[in-house]
């Protein structure tokens, strides 16, 4: 069980930032992993919310996408995406909700749209999905993502989910981005700036830098992440045996 | 008073060039076999509208149907891109593809002002976002209570919705159990609309536990019955989501010739879905099939 | 994390005086017993919201609980009027009772705006009537496309909401069949939920039908479990409406006398709605039983 | 089962005009007796809408109310109030509503507000309901109610739900009432002004004009309406056997 990928730590990181909360909402990629494994590992109480439906999901199995079947089976409620959106996101009953980016800049503003021009786009991402009102209506929300000087750029190419902008986060705009989880290390904001907070074990400060497309300012105290105990491994390899979607 | 037709002539009754389609179902219940046999008798011009248009709009995409996409979020779903979709908006290879696009709630929020006969839906999303400058349909709205600001939506009112269910009548009452997406509100937002079940049943079935049905016969055209009809999708306690076929499909999309390929073998050269199924194999459906799981009833009781 | 309180436990921790209050469930799963142990306690200055103020909001007024009622339709369904609330509003007898007025869908977007953080909601109603008139509240808003004018309502978000279920878990997860009417709604919306349901069950029966939950336990504070809590109103599939006592409440209510002897012994000489139950009798429990009219079941599948 | 009384024959003849509808908006009072008629006997297949939720309903007895568990039991389907309203009525799916008044005018305005002033009312009434938009958004609107000087008005004492103004309903106010039913006769609308159609059987016009507020002008060849079949008050007297609703 010794040794771990990147993508296992980075997942693992983001699942016990999950060990207070109470009602999470699961983004599609990355965030559906962290949060399962949440729910084996960190806060086995959590309620997982899915935009495709679902509240106070029990699943199964490692779901493939935000509407696997095993999300509504066994389920504490299953309802409408109307329902969904308005009555539990946006009637603010979500205490975290957890995103992923394609791209994120220091300001925490993610694109999840495009990159390069949005009329002539060098590549077309997938869109917002729910990602830009969930952004406004969770009390925080965190992300997860690898971060490279691609993924982490200084201005995003769109912005689909607001960030911080200068002079602060409009009330009526919502709590905005508190975390990011890479591979690389955490990442928290400190008026409206992102700041690292621990770099993974193994990592150094150099090569969280390289991957940042903006001149990161880092602590050279900066905390170690903890290493993945041998139970959050086991549950992150019960949960992806065959590492289809952590390589 | 039976709405049963065949999928070949549902779609060519209800589906005419240059029409506004929605094939809804959030990730659960996505009509694959419509899509297949909108391209099949190879209409033109479609609008083609979806929260999640996934690998059955890239599907129709590739083969030429539409000229224009309307979405919030547009992706194999756990897996990657949608490359024929992302060709033509990147490269227009080979044409052009118009889109249109929103967050989910705010294509949620444009199927309820459609189905509710509002001229706007008003919703809290889109501050600090650059979707609005993106799209100018989304618009600011001034609460005529106090000062705030939320954004709008307009209506989304389809030519066509076409939506994968669990069971109807042959009157068109439609049951939904697991997720149930936006459905409803598509449906009722539409001019026409198709159901496609995997259970043609008795009405005594439905009127039994009436809370159950999402869709009404009052706004059903056509009911088409097509056992596996969602396939690779699922339909909930029916079977479960084909995961390879999400997998393969990234390398098939990803190669123009093999996604032409593709349709040619299983589209084109197939008549209907019954012969897809087939070509699938039972194998693929007992591996694919769930274990039970009963919901156990209720009881409405009988007032006379 | 259990919710499970009792009545009066629930009722003294999370409705207090001055409270803005809905007991929810329209002409189902009114719960009469929340109602009658909010009496007990003598709460007093409440503002009491429902769409269909009935009788046991009748009695709440007449025993001197409310100080304001915001609603669509008041009256005794199927009878006629409700004689306490009319001498207060047309007598000023013994006291004044301020209110406001919807209609039904109105009264239901107030809800829906609560329940999803709109600062109003926009509805396709009041043109031409005097409802605006009489209540400013109901304003015009301007669709931001095109020159349409809807009207708005503005939100309503109750201190408390307590509506009557057939089933909840212990946490609060409540499930409901037959008329739903707005209690999803008015419990999203509310600062504080009871639910009153007549059966307690294993979380295991609510996760075998998830679809089947009307209200998360995320949005309950407390769950009182209350055989016959809604008596004379229904349950579907439980009791029927004891259409005998709507018939008899119009002759109690027209005389304020009869109607403090009724809360007398129905309300106060009783601990709880046990009491209750048993002086109400056997007999009549078995009158008001409907025939068995199950469901049936569907399949969830299992996807280990 | 020779002879029947006024409200018998009031109920018979609204009952016949949903021959043709397919669906039926039901409101609380006499609309609710009319229409279960209706589907006893003019139309079986007349679907039947409550705004307590309920599309489809086939009830097995006399509903008591709107909310009937009759009506629930056995139905296409049950829905939130939300949904009843928004989808089904305000999306325009119902082709005729039924409503009840208290008062009504030559113009069709309705009252079931208040009689007397709003703010020191006379009488305070039910209200609403969901009269006021079912009257906006149903394709055409019958009335049920009994009829007399004092709720046959010159002017109803509160508009509830809209009738037709002078100079013609606006669009956006739908068609609005085209029919009204009393214990007397059956009236239209000719340009917005209620006409006479018909005289039940042994009622005399002298008795209809006493029992209107205003001078109703009456054609005396005015027609009878047929007189309730065996069948019809067969019918009746099995939905309200105790005549409890049906004096």
């Amino acid at each position: 069980m010794s040794g771990w990928t990147e993508s296992e730590m980075m997942v693992v990181a983001a699942a016990r930032r999950l060990t207070d909360e109470r009602v999470c909402f699961v983004g599609i990629g990355l965030p559906n992993i962290a949060c399962a494994l949440a729910k084996r590992t960190a806060n086995p109480q959590l309620e997982l919310v899915y935009e495709s439906g679902v509240f106070g999901a029990e699943p199964a199995r490692l779901p493939l996408s935000i509407g696997d079947p095993t999300l509504a089976a066994g389920a504490a409620a299953v309802t409408g995406m109307f329902q969904l959106f308005a009555y539990y996101l946006q009637g603010g009953r979500v205490d975290v909700a957890f995103l992923g980016a394609a791209q994120i800049d220091a300001a925490g503003n993610i694109n999840t749209t495009v990159v390069g021009d949005y009329a002539a786009p060098d590549v077309r991402l997938p869109g917002s999905g729910g990602a830009c009102e969930i952004g406004i209506n969770a009390k925080k929300v965190f992300v997860i993502m690898r971060q490279s000087a691609r993924s982490f750029v200084p201005h995003v190419d769109f912005v689909t989910t607001s960030g911080h902008p200068p002079g602060g986060r409009p009330a009526r705009w919502g709590a905005g981005p508190a975390l990011v989880v890479t591979q690389l290390g955490v990442f928290g904001f400190t008026e409206g700036v992102m700041q690292l907070e621990s770099v993974h074990p193994g990592v150094d400060i150099a090569t969280v830098r390289a991957a940042c497309g903006w001149d990161l300012e880092v602590d050279a105290a900066v905390a170690q992440t903890p290493p993945p105990t041998e139970a959050e491994l086991a549950a992150v390899r019960v949960l992806d045996p065959d590492r289809t979607y952590l390589r | 008073m039976s709405k049963v037709a065949s999928m070949h002539d549902a779609v060519a009754a209800l589906v005419r060039d240059g029409d506004t389609v929605a094939i809804e179902g959030f990730t659960h219940l996505i009509s694959f076999a419509a899509g297949h046999e909108i391209i099949r008798q190879r209409r033109r011009d479609l609008t083609l509208c979806r929260l999640t248009p996934d690998i059955v709009y890239d599907q129709m995409v590739a083969a030429g149907v539409a000229r224009k996409l309307v979405f919030s979020w547009m992706g194999n779903p756990g897996v990657g891109s949608l490359h024929a979709i992302r060709r033509r908006i990147e490269h227009a290879d080979p044409a052009p593809l118009e889109i249109e696009e929103y967050s989910h709630f705010g294509m949620v929020g444009r199927y309820t002002a459609g189905a509710a006969g509002l001229p706007f839906f008003p919703l809290r999303s889109y501050e600090g976002s650059d979707l609005p400058t993106a799209n100018p349909r989304i618009v600011p709205v001034a609460s005529p209570y106090g000062d705030e600001i939320v954004y709008a939506v307009p209506p989304l009112n389809p030519d066509v919705t076409i939506i994968g269910v669990q069971r109807a009548t042959a009157a068109g009452d439609a049951q939904v159990w697991g997720l149930t997406g936006c459905q409803q509100e598509a449906a009722f937002a539409a001019d026409r609309v198709i159901v496609v079940c995997e259970e043609l049943v008795d009405e005594a079935v439905v009127r039994a536990d009436p809370n159950r049905t999402l869709v009404p016969g009052l706004v059903v055209d056509a009911v088409v019955v097509v056992p596996h009809g969602c396939h690779p999708s699922f339909a909930q306690g029916y079977y479960d989501r084909d995961n390879a076929f999400y997998l393969a499909w990234d390398a098939i999309s990803r190669d123009p010739e093999a996604l032409a390929a593709w349709i040619d073998e299983w589209v084109y050269a197939l008549a209907d879905h019954a012969e897809y199924a087939a070509k699938v194999g039972e194998e693929r459906w007992r591996e694919l099939t769930p274990v039970s799981a009963p919901s156990g009833g209720v009881d409405y009781g009988s007032y006379a």
